[in-house]
């Protein structure tokens, strides 16, 4: 969760050197989500995420190397820069895409789990997405096609109550969607995240279907790159940032009688990691032009003619 | 060789497939218990059961959205959208997931998936039924593309589809589906990228495609009794991968072309055809290239609205014989 | 309702002869829906409806002839044959298409709601469906949209058990669809239907937003005219035939005092009006070719360059 | 003449509309409160109210469609998709229902409606944020097109659209937002259907679009200062209709034809404008029509290999040098 938290304000550092060009949508405050699924999933679960995905593609392993390099179009980056910011993959890691069209991976994601289902593996998909995508279609489609086949996938809905710059509130009247009603959990106390994961991945294993977790947070930052967030009403941030997950969790440690020096410890090893992660993405070289017509096939290639 | 119908060649390219492959799974609505609401899956439920053979809600993102999700996971689905008009409700999943992934992965899994549907005219279905929207598959990068014309292609091009890596889109044609043709006995796969000549001439080049190629073929005779002009005809089969090599080398020799389509006239595959040539066989063309289409309007729904619409007989004899002087 | 009743009838008539050249989705056995609806609504109260939306068109007063003519694509077809028994429209009887996408027409149903809302005008626009149209995005969208927009609209699920061939309970868990909990209704009592169209048409007039209704009933026919119905369960359809929305009436007729002879007459007026229907559509002679290039444009043409 | 941005263009010339005619309405997501993200809708909830100028769910399928059932029932609508990429979400409402029914119903309605969205590369938004489908739109019959490329004329067509009585689709350009220029003072109304010459040349004819038009520009500035190539520039502006006099009477003039695309190589509009160049003016060309398009591939992130894919001034200066001979 730390090492996330460190590497989401080192990308904002970045882009404010003009070393991250497109746009990049942080998770400051959504880290626990991440974490407490990252770490109560099983190696080869899959995962599925929005553009709004460093948090959960990092929670899984992947190097972060690999995410700041894709964020600066480096070679060393995670798809060679091919992907951006938006579009993290790691199928090492059981991150199966970052997906940026609202709603687009959650039947991607059913699909996932119902190769599993087939295959007898065992595995569970996750899919986490926003409040914003219980309005759009394929959202309905995905919920209702996983209940009818029982299908070992869990969708988390982490509800950081706008959409990009709209309060959710204001659109939507979704409540109960496709027979699937919401299991709500605290989405800043990264414990009770961890327990419900456990709990539901049980479930998904178990056989008994899919189940969907909604998850109250907060993103301390705009929606993207380019928004000061100035439709906030006023307090609203500062309120949230007294349940900082991050701080949250840190105190329950101290109080848990971990000794201050330990955390700081743990802090500073979070920092180096991240900085060394910086400086080998920065050494990268940049992506080489010829990845441009790479790979649209699985010989390598995107010849569309003979 | 054995006589089949092309929807019963569907089936039979998909059981064979189906027969060897254990990861080859087949969903969409009314696919199971009904075997499609045109025929193109009857047995299928009854010889592979409803694990592998399944029926689905009236959700196509989620069927073609699920059929991603597998294919990434280690299956190779077979996913029936009813008709090709209803590709565009499930056009995202299609155009921008499924076409883009591996590219924007850089090759971190590959797509094997075969989306399959029934396209064109002549069921007199109208305006959202009886598309033929094959340019729009076409236009996207990262999707394969075949519009198989009989029944022994259909079950070729079907089976080269399911063994191919990367998704791709297979092309039933509605107004072939009771034709019927020799079907190769045991197993059968054709090649994806492979486009044919089913006809050579001496004054002019036609190329078509799906529906089109019988009439084509049928016109190209009528041509040659009644007006002396001799007709190449190339069925395409393949847009993505695109046989330019053969298209090309037919054109060069009669340095004519006329492409018959039937897609709305904006942005076909033929004006494709037409552009490659008009770049890289500029010098051995004799006159201008025409295309043949459908007029850039929607299907009407009565029959004869319908024919008069659609490219005939008639009309490709009559622009061959008043242009190919 | 006995007009429908007999033109839906003769419309299988007329396919068995061949002069019904496409496809056709039959209402026999849903006739009351159509009927209760249609006398409940105001002149200038807007019907959308599916593929299978001959009974809707009749209801709001849309001439036989047109209806018959368009199915045989005669130049006297509602839309002179261009849009078929799938897409029956007649703007000056209220009916603004009949849409032939599961689920298109519930957006633009809203839509036509939002105008009505937007010019003060009164009108209420009515959607009607069937029970498979509950598990596309569309569905999801609209009924979410009007909600939050409080939409003087009316989104009325026929459900008949089967979406094509498929019963819909093996397909569907959706139950409470984006905050619009449905009110249920039998759909062959024309009474009934009638009461509860006069409340929600009442509600949405004075401002009070959207209805959800599901009309339970049922087709006697297939799905299409190419649907011999062979999926259903030994029995089904002779219990639903016992409780034929036709037969019901009648019957309820004749309890409250009609008599006999009265029915009769109206029967032997339905049958002659629908006889003098089947002549006129018959003698119209066909489309004229060159429609086929009119009426893309408000110009009445089709021209894409100059 | 005042200077504007391209995206305060956009804003004046729907400002300009509204002002006009109290049933012309916007609805989007971001649009009112936010001011549209790219700030194209900038003022427009303060002027016009809440009434008019409306946020939505993220349901694009219900945004079209309800400017589809509002414009049949004496509204005009204008729809923003955030995102042309995202028309495949609400495809269905776009190609299928919108461009088909006047056409279904032989003419009981009208449906005048504008759907706006930000097209194009340059932002390094990847693969789902950065197309250009402009051909999407132009291969479906029944929408109107336009790609304004200049801050005058998207106000101008702009206004074109809201008035035409039919659905038009404009695309407004990323890469072109923070591009300035003069537009006319008062009101300013431009004409759907017209292309423009931006240049006159006797070499060749470049045929250029929304973004591709500056760079086609400066491309033939450094054709004729370099090469000694001497180019007519044509600024399509309107794909449907398409102003097909201009383009082919340039085309004539000077006998050989390059289009400059952004979107994929594919069944583009410089396929379409090619094809229709081969057929009707054959006999007037000098040498190949050449298309110069970004590569059949989905768009990369990075901002080198984002510039590396689509047409650049040196691609267009190079392409031309080398086959203008
Ligand atoms: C289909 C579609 N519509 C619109 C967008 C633009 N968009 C990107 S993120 C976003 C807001 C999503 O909100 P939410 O689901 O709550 O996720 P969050 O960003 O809050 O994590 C929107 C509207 C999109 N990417 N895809
Ligand atoms: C998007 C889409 N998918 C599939 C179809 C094919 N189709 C036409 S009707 C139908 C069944 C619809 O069932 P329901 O909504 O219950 O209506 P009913 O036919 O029973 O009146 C299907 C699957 C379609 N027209 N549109
Ligand atoms: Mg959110
Ligand atoms: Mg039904």
């Amino acid at each position: 969760m730390l090492e996330i938290r460190v590497v989401e304000k080192r990308a904002y550092d970045l882009f404010l050197q003009n070393l991250v060009k497109g746009t990049s949508h942080l998770a400051l405050g959504q880290e626990a989500v991440a974490a407490g699924f990252g770490v109560a999933m099983r190696r080869d679960d899959y995962t599925f995420c929005t553009y709004r995905g460093h948090h959960h593609t990092l929670a899984r392993g992947a190097p972060m190397v690999g995410v700041l390099g894709e964020l600066m179009g480096r070679k060393c980056g995670q798809m060679g820069g091919k992907g951006g910011s938006m579009h993290l993959t790691s199928v090492r890691h059981g991150v199966m895409g970052s997906y940026a069209i609202v709603g687009a991976h959650l039947p991607i994601a059913a699909g996932a789990a119902w190769s599993a289902q087939y295959r007898e593996s065992g595995q569970v998909a996750e899919c986490f997405f926003g409040d914003g995508t219980t309005n759009i279609g394929a959202f309905h489609e995905a919920l209702n096609f996983a209940v009818v086949w029982k299908l070992p996938v869990i969708f988390v809905c982490e509800n950081n109550l706008y959409m990009e710059y709209t309060p959710i509130a204001s659109v939507t009247a979704v409540e109960h969607p496709a027979g699937l009603p919401p299991v709500i959990v605290d989405g800043n106390d990264a414990d009770a995240v961890y327990q419900l994961a456990k709990d539901s991945l049980a479930a998904a294993r178990a056989g008994k279907g899919p189940s969907l977790i909604e998850a109250k947070t907060y993103r301390h930052s705009g929606h993207s790159r380019a928004d000061p967030a100035k439709y906030r009403p006023a307090g609203e941030l500062d309120e949230w940032l007294k349940r900082d997950p991050v701080t949250l969790y840190r105190t329950r440690l101290l109080e848990a009688g971990v000794p201050e020096a330990a955390l700081r410890e743990i802090e500073g090893i979070a920092q180096r990691a991240v900085d060394e992660a910086t400086e080998a993405a920065k050494a990268s070289p940049p992506s080489p032009l010829d990845v441009v017509e790479q790979d649209v096939w699985s010989d390598g290639g995107s010849a569309w003619r003979n | 060789m054995a006589e089949l119908s092309y929807r019963e060649a569907v089936a039979a390219g998909i059981a064979q497939e189906m027969e060897r492959d254990e990861r080859v799974v087949l969903l969409g609505e009314d696919v199971a218990g009904a075997g499609g609401v045109f025929k193109t899956t009857v047995g299928l439920l009854e010889r592979f059961g409803p694990r592998r053979v399944r029926d689905t809600p009236i959700s196509e993102q989620a069927i073609v959205g699920a059929a991603m999700g597998a294919a990434m996971t280690g299956l190779i689905p077979i996913a029936e959208i009813m008709f090709s008009d209803f590709f565009a409700v499930c056009w995202d999943m299609i155009a921008n997931e499924i076409a883009k992934a591996r590219y924007m992965c850089a090759g971190q899994f590959s797509l094997p998936l075969v989306i399959r549907t029934a396209n064109g005219s002549g069921a007199r279905f109208g305006a959202q039924h009886s598309q033929s929207v094959e340019n729009w598959a076409m236009a996207v990068p990262g999707l394969k593309v075949v519009a198989p014309s009989t029944p022994a292609d259909v079950k070729g091009l079907m089976a080269a589809a399911v063994r191919d890596p990367d998704p791709v889109i297979v092309f039933e044609h509605k107004g072939l589906f009771a034709t019927k043709g020799e079907v190769p006995d045991g197993e059968h796969v054709d090649r994806l990228g492979t486009a044919r000549v089913v006809r050579r001439g001496d004054d002019i080049t036609v190329v078509a495609l799906a529906q089109m190629v019988p009439r084509a073929v049928e016109a190209a005779e009528r041509l040659a009794r009644d007006h002396g002009i001799s007709a190449t005809v190339v069925d395409v089969r393949s847009l993505v991968p695109l046989d330019t090599q053969t298209i090309l080398a037919e054109v060069v020799k009669t340095g004519r072309l006329y492409t018959v389509e039937e897609n709305p006239r904006l942005c076909g595959w033929g004006a494709e055809i037409a552009s490659i040539v008009a770049e890289e066989c500029f010098y051995d063309l004799d006159g201008p290239i025409i295309r043949i289409t459908t007029p850039h309007v929607p299907l009407p729904a009565a029959d004869a609205l319908e024919d008069h619409a659609v490219p005939s007989v008639e009309r490709i004899v009559e622009t061959v014989r008043r242009t190919a002087g």
